[in-house]
């Protein structure tokens, strides 16, 4: 199944971009946001008109802006995945330990992140595929889902593989424990209940059978 | 648009209802907001359980919220000093209850609070009538006493410079307990000598990150609670 | 009369030992001390502890030290970034040992270990693997798995300005781990863009007081480490 | 027994500022050093020429300069005893945990403190006389005693009604566990050592027996 829109079909699910565009809507203003790695990132060009979000990067920077222009380059000044950003007017600078104490001390309102997999009770897999040979690389996304008051996913809804992500519960190493808020994925925008997944959302063209089949685990119909 | 100034001390402690825990920035009279504590006895909220390095001196700023009889306990280091009559009365006749903490476990204990720390071990005390009653652990040959973190409902700080987003400096020692207290209260309060634009704070000096900060007022010339100590002034 | 100040890269790492542990401020190449690593690597000390957020990359710096078997275990959140592969390679042959530590985690433990901190607990890693053989302990409700300190026999670290006290001050985000790195550490060696006079930087902007350092070598124009990889290049 | 020096009489032991100014004699060049409130602060105007020691002030100042000027006094620039002080040119400011992570993590080289008792084991009472009606107040001075790596004391040798102040177990309740290394009274130096107090100087014009019949504890003559 293709989940690209394109001009000349009727749209069928939701292409990355799409998927950070719907997680922006839930931004709300005056946010604390850390974005993770990969489309994640994504999230900052569609956040609505109108409210203003500060962005926040593990490494030392709250009020974190956009790329910088051509020749603008500062090596010194980078985000948590090592490209090289701008700091807005009004941002701050701090060491990795008031950094993480934001983090850990839930100052930061909203993380956004990528997922291998999400089980149903918000337990949430993505640092690691558990695999003997693999070099296991946590970075900060342990303090993140931790500590942040509100943890959303984006991810595609099954791998390329075409296993489900959403599942009873994760076969691959968790990276913390009911953590998991919401799901933005490529079919959906499914919550994390207290009776498991519940679907808020469809994207343009899936039904509810549709995503149900690709879930792993039991699915709610939340929509009102 | 963020924009955390409000045009009061009356507005930015309004809702500050009984019972609540409240940090209060400053060290003797260094960075005490005292023009938030007399709006505090202005709203009257009762039965307040302070987190201050000291009690106040004299009968204005925070002695004089201790007599108007709104805090049932201190918790604090050093609660008399000069001229700190009206703590130590109360405290004698059993009204005003005290956790004394030791200044650096205070601190600590404090920060942790903001950092999402529930409790840490410190040498501290330890073999002291102050680390009765508490757990003792032996790391690598010494002893060492279990602290909890500390966090409160709102933090009442001093500083000299905000913007809108709630970014703070700080003027010398009137910096000291007040930036671990914004991050440990669920509401910190600040009262700023002056409010600045957005990007006029460089920063690399920004003391308080505004995510810290949840309200700021400009008190461009706050009283100075020695002087009115010293002209015998008191509040209300 | 204190005076921090060296006069080249190679003094100021000499009496590093073998099997010491050594901190190295830095994230990725921001903050990264390229040129003190490059005198460690001329020192040759061996059976090296490292602690460094990522494990470098290229056959330049940090990478560089690792490759010239020179470190015998890291201890790190990230041990592989783009064009590291220095690392992935000689711990896949088990060359070398791995701690692995949450980034959040590991920046608490040095903060801790370099503020008198021998343990604290936090909710971070809880139910995870890396929790597993880990104290867990319930503070209202929640669980939290027991962190120890973490201290260091060296740090080194990379400041954009210093005085002859070892007050320093940082650019940006190159300030990362090294101000609580070098509280964490026995002896703290920086290297610094410039130097300048007692009393030139504000005393309310200094990020690490001088207390924290031990030496410090001006080295004006630092090596930058994405071109050295790019431009292929090895050290020695 | 007058411990004042007189210019009319031989001298008899040392009074507050030459107690001080022996103390000084063990403050080394470059030293970080922290002074309790009294006659510990009298050490800062007795530290020998060619020495430059800094001074912590555990309210968040490194590099504390003298009392300031006539009309340079600023109420936010105070020390732990709430004085006002001034800033020496290389002087920084930092908040209270950062403060006390100096004094906790072992950064400061010594702090000279008074005291009630001191003990032949090195324990240290100097924050409360444990009177029911005493209001209690302990500032940070158990956190100086468990994290400064060297702990001087400066106090009379005897209360003021003649009881001995070194003691074989302090009556008074302790504000740190075998942390005193040296002590200086009006009539001597002594240090703890394994084995107790054990003399290293005597003040002037006053002999072994005396400050042994005014300790209470066993007094070790370790003059070489």
């Amino acid at each position: 199944m293709s989940t690209q829109s394109n001009s000349l079909e009727k749209q069928v699910g939701w292409n990355r971009e799409e998927m950070a565009k719907r997680a922006a809507l839930d931004i709300h203003d005056g946010a604390y946001v850390n974005l993770g790695i990969g489309i994640p990132e994504k999230v900052v060009q569609y956040v609505p008109e109108g409210r203003e979000v500060i962005y926040h990067t593990e490494n030392g920077l709250l009020g974190m802006g956009e790329a910088p222009a051509p020749g603008e380059e500062d090596s010194e000044l980078i985000n948590a995945g090592k490209k090289m950003v701008t700091a807005i007017p009004g941002a701050a600078y701090f060491h990795h330990a008031d950094s993480f104490a934001m983090i850990r001390g839930g100052h930061i309102d909203i993380c956004v992140l990528g997922a291998m997999q999400v089980a149903e009770n918000g337990d949430l897999a993505n640092w690691s595929t558990g695999a003997k040979d693999a070099i296991p690389a946590v970075g900060g996304a342990m303090d993140l889902v931790a500590g942040v008051k509100t943890i959303y996913i984006i991810t595609q809804h099954c791998t390329k593989a075409g296993e489900p992500k959403l599942v009873e519960s994760c076969s691959y190493p968790l990276t913390g424990q009911k953590v998991v808020k919401r799901i933005y994925t490529d079919l959906a925008v499914i919550d994390i209940s207290t009776d498991g997944f519940k679907l808020i959302e469809l994207a343009p063209g899936i039904d509810f059978d549709t995503v149900r089949d690709q879930t792993g685990a039991r699915l709610i119909d939340g929509r009102t | 648009m963020i924009d955390k100034r409000f045009d009061s001390p009356a507005e930015v402690v309004a809702d500050i209802c009984d019972g609540a825990t409240i940090m209060i920035g400053g060290f003797g009279e260094a960075g005490s907001p005292i023009e938030l504590i007399h709006a505090l006895i202005d709203l009257g909220a009762k039965n307040l359980t302070v987190v201050n390095n000291n009690t106040g001196s004299g009968h204005v700023g925070l002695a004089a919220l201790i007599e108007n009889r709104q805090v049932s306990k201190m918790i604090c280091s050093f609660p008399r000093t000069a001229n700190s009559t009206v703590f130590p009365d109360l405290y004698q006749v059993g009204e005003i209850e005290l956790e004394l903490v030791p200044q650096g476990t205070l601190a600590e204990r404090i920060r942790a609070g903001g950092a999402g720390v529930p409790a840490f071990y410190t040498a501290t005390s330890v073999g002291t009538e102050l680390a009765e009653g508490k757990e003792i652990r032996n790391f690598e040959g010494r002893d060492y006493v279990l602290e909890y973190g500390l966090k409160s409902d709102f933090a009442l700080i001093k500083c000299e410079q905000a913007d809108r987003y709630g970014n703070l400096i700080y003027n010398k020692t009137a910096r000291n307990f007040s930036p671990i207290m914004a991050m440990a209260a669920e509401t910190t309060i600040a009262q700023a000598g002056a409010c600045v634009e957005a990007g006029e704070l460089d920063p690399e000096v920004i003391i308080t990150p505004g995510l810290f900060v949840n309200r700021i007022v400009t008190v461009a010339d706050p009283a100075r609670e020695s002087r009115l100590v010293a002209e015998g002034r008191r509040y209300p």
